[in-house]
């Protein structure tokens, strides 16, 4: 098994040579596997859930957040409202109709939200570093996130990990995650009638991590080159590790190739 | 109705939007009227409320032009690329004036539009149990269902005095037909006390009659048509042209930079007199550049006549 | 997801509609489901509840056919014409069984299946103040809004276990097109536990790709696909036929006594085994008469490809 | 002037004879003079709001309740969800849609009702004759109506007067008129933000009644041939008959011909 390389080799699917970013997007992609119906949002989700399609999940249905069902991209598009997803989709909808009968009725299995910042039990900032009124980073905000965080069926995490994003306390929490705990978070989620039981998975270009009984992140297996040390470095708290950590297999030349030839040859989203 | 509401741009924004307006300038990365928006730079408004789920380049520029004092969104960003400087130096650093905000979720906005089209007190949604945006915005709040099965949020109508939406086509009584991304412009539009739509296209009335399922806009409540072809560039407009994502990538650098920023306002908004002009200094190659690489024909439905 | 959902009507309804179920066959004049009301009374389903904004013919023979005890509902009537007989007769005489009636308004009805789409634990409408409706139905319920500008009503979700529609087309995945009069079908559809789709022509995938803004019900809460041409008679399919008047002129006088009723019945719908033959005993003269005159194209749009 | 005549002509545009129905479509369709957009149902307003639009409003606009904007139907339809009303039309939309943004959004400004029972108020019933539980007679119910009472800017009334129609207390209030008289139907209006200001105006195959400040029917009009005896004798309460009380112009020739010719050639609404 090769060395993570941060740069794209240059002989690109022949090689066993991959990036950070390519392990990132495999792991999401494989996590997919016998999952029905993905929410997607802009970047990484987007070529993970098109890698997963051609790969482990080929029945995998996508719900485009700027309101399409059904898309076949014949490119893989910079925003997530480009016009070749709309093009030859089965079902094109107004955000009313997105997210009050595909997203809040209950169709979506999967939702993926990014984060700048992350706390052990999957809750999540996107909104500001600061406090609130004077910021010092003013950051997007939710877009869709608070609403998939609490309305898709399970949350998949997808994102890079540092001591600046993974932290013992988020800033604001944009999305609720499991709270303060399974225990506080499974009553709320029942008490509020909510459809989603929040954060399964957070993959990182580092790892993947699950949630434990306690419903705090878990490391459960670690990618090709990285080190227990290097996350524990990266982890603003003691991050609990399996005792059966797992390495996390390397990208198949196949996922290499989709990635590489058909999903994004252009390198937007492996730099 | 066979009154032409057809102006143009200079007109119609002179004679609509107005000092301390709330304006809406609607579009979910398609169909963007960023004509419209540099001619509201180009005119001076001041004072402006801003409201728009994501708002994207064309409130950067319409900021950093000094049109407003407060913006109103769900998710601040270039979408792909990275962030808006311009919007966030006035957050982050209140200069040159302090940029008020008000924040919702995506769905929160278009909840605030639909009720605001459909005269409703509030809209009721799922979303922000357990998130800090309820405090940060105390215009968000809870609601217990008369049913006595829990709570869920509410948010407040947004009513903008002027919505401007971007169309593939209207005929000149302003019944407009859109295809593609809907986002949540009929919402929007039925919610303002004025609406603006700008066209690729001006057709007959018999063109927007021979489909009426593909009307998203009645005449009867559009002030103004105005027709500007590429005016949504370097958004896009489905089946006529592209995004322009080298644009989009282009400005991470601009934006940067205020200096850079005023250069750009200067050289493309405020030293050409409208989108003729910017579509000439784009130039020729540019633009064919961007046209679609073929067609995709929609196929013909029959209606059928009834005598 | 390429598994066929196409069945046939025996198979669809025996399959999905169960006995206890509430069944909501919607569609506002246009596009209603006869076919499917006809064989839920041929297997002999009990004991539904049937949900509808206006229960028309089609309930009425249904109700006659014995497989209802409740009906929830906005508008009770034969349009244009008179009244439904088996209906009223079992809630003014109580015979054979009394009939519990669940009533709104259009819109409280519309409020209900968008509610139960959207998994709202209610539905806000600006309707019911001073009537006496919230007193005949106590589901009809005040709420104060939370900006402390007043109150309006609510009305309570309606998630059928079946809801069932008619449509121009679908292909095998379920992914249906309307066009025409919307009705709230798409509510309806959503708001369901199972869904079936019944259509005049069954189409390649691709019919439906070529243009998505058409596509109104989603494969994905589809379960069914039921090819049935001239199933909506004496309804009727935008572009595809004419609503018979003269059947609807007709039910006045055979609605109005039980006995005509049951031998229609008997007639039209136990004696035949199927849509089928239903049209060969209304023979073809009859079926030809009720085609457009004309035809009358919606004309093509472009959704450019982009690669 | 000549009698009214139960009974269509047999030469029609012709003959100065004119039906009882035809004379409450003309005087309905007169009514609609300055209006711009009116919301139709079924019926007689139908073909009276059609005839508005080819003599005093030729800029009506109409809201067909079945989702239909800008109709242009090539005949009468039967039933407000005819095709004819779709093809060639301006926009077809959602009942949601219809309901939600352009009658509670405010865009109506006459709302049709026709009545089983009404008051001296304008308080309108179409539910039941008899006890709700238990009814002598089962109406169609509301459909449209309590929503239209409510949110169109002003409400129009078409009905056949008669003692059992026109009553001193109807026996279930569907749709709001005046309420118990104008002082309260003011001022619950204005406290519950109602965009409608209620009835305006009854029109019945006898007369024209407005609204008096009371919020009291006054008949302003009798038809050729009516006689205030006969009003009198089709009015549960004590009616208020106008000082100035004048006669309705009898249908022109041109009203006549259109009706006859153009709207309704095989008398289904003018019988």
């Amino acid at each position: 098994m090769s060395e993570t390389s941060p740069a794209r080799p240059a002989s690109a699917a022949s090689s066993a040579a991959f990036s950070k970013s390519e392990m990132m997007i495999v792991a999401a992609a494989r996590e997919l596997a016998g999952q029905r119906v993905c929410f997607v949002g802009v970047g990484l989700p987007n070529i993970a859930v098109n890698l997963a399609q051609r790969t482990v999940a080929p029945d995998l249905e996508l719900v485009y957040e700027a309101g399409v069902f059904g898309a076949r991209p014949a490119r893989l598009p910079l925003s997530i409202g480009d016009p070749t997803i709309v093009t030859g989709a089965t079902a094109v909808v107004s955000m009313y109709e997105l997210f009050s009968f595909y997203l809040q009725g209950g169709l979506v299995d999967v939702g993926f939200l990014g984060a700048a910042q992350v706390d052990r039990f999957g809750n999540i900032n996107t909104t500001v570093i600061g406090p609130y009124d004077h910021p010092k980073t003013r950051l997007p905000g939710s877009g869709g996130a608070c609403e998939i965080a609490i309305n898709a069926r399970q949350v998949f995490v997808i994102m890079r990990q540092s001591a600046r994003s993974f932290v013992k306390a988020i800033d604001f929490r944009t999305s609720p995650g499991n709270l303060g705990g399974a225990e506080q978070a499974e009553r709320i989620r029942r008490e509020g009638g909510w459809l989603g039981r929040g954060p399964s998975v957070v993959v990182t270009d580092l790892g993947i991590w699950h949630f434990d009984e306690d419903g705090e992140m878990r490391l459960d297996s670690l990618h090709p080159g990285a080190t227990v040390e290097e996350v524990r470095a990266t982890v603003g708290w003691q991050p609990r590790i399996s005792d059966g950590l797992t390495a996390t297999p390397a990208p198949t030349p196949e996922e290499l190739r989709l990635i590489r030839e058909e999903l994004d040859p252009a390198g937007a989203y492996t730099r | 109705m066979t009154t032409s509401k057809v102006a143009s741009m200079r007109d119609a924004i002179a004679d609509l939007v107005r000092d301390g307006d709330t304006v809406a300038i609607e579009g979910f990365t398609h169909l963007i009227s960023f004509a419209a928006g540099h001619e509201i730079v180009r005119q001076g408004r001041r004072d402006l409320t801003l409201a728009r789920m994501t708002p994207d380049l064309i409130y950067d520029q319409m900021i950093a032009g000094g049109v407003a004092r407060k913006l109103v969104f769900s998710w601040l960003g270039n979408p792909g690329v990275g962030g808006l400087g311009a919007i966030r130096r006035r957050i982050e650093t209140g200069e040159p004036t302090p940029l008020e905000v008000e924040e919702y979720s995506h769905f929160g906005m278009v909840g605030r539009y639909t009720a605001g089209a459909a005269n409703l007190p509030f809209y009721p949604i799922r979303s922000y149990f357990e998130s800090d945006l309820p405090a940060a915005n105390p215009r968000i709040r809870e609601i217990e269902s008369p049913y006595g099965d829990g709570k869920v949020y509410a948010v407040p109508p947004l009513k903008p005095d002027v919505t401007i939406v971007h169309a593939q086509r209207a005929d000149a009584a302003g019944n407009t037909q859109v295809w593609g991304l809907l986002g949540c412009q009929k919402e929007a539009a039925f919610a303002a006390d004025r609406v603006i739509v700008v066209v690729e296209e001006l057709v007959d009335e018999a063109v927007v009659r021979a489909d009426p399922n593909r009307t998203i806009i009645p005449g009867l409540i559009v002030d103004a048509v105005v027709v500007e072809p590429f005016g949504a560039h370097p958004s896009y407009v489905q089946g006529a042209y592209d995004r322009d994502n080298r644009f989009y990538l282009d400005w991470d650098g601009i934006t940067r930079d205020e200096d850079s920023l005023q250069a750009w306002l200067r050289e493309w908004v405020y030293d050409l007199d409208g989108r003729p002009a910017y579509l000439e200094k784009l130039g020729a190659e540019r633009v064919a550049s961007l046209r679609p690489t073929a067609p995709a024909p929609s196929g013909v439905v029959d209606y059928g006549q009834y005598r």
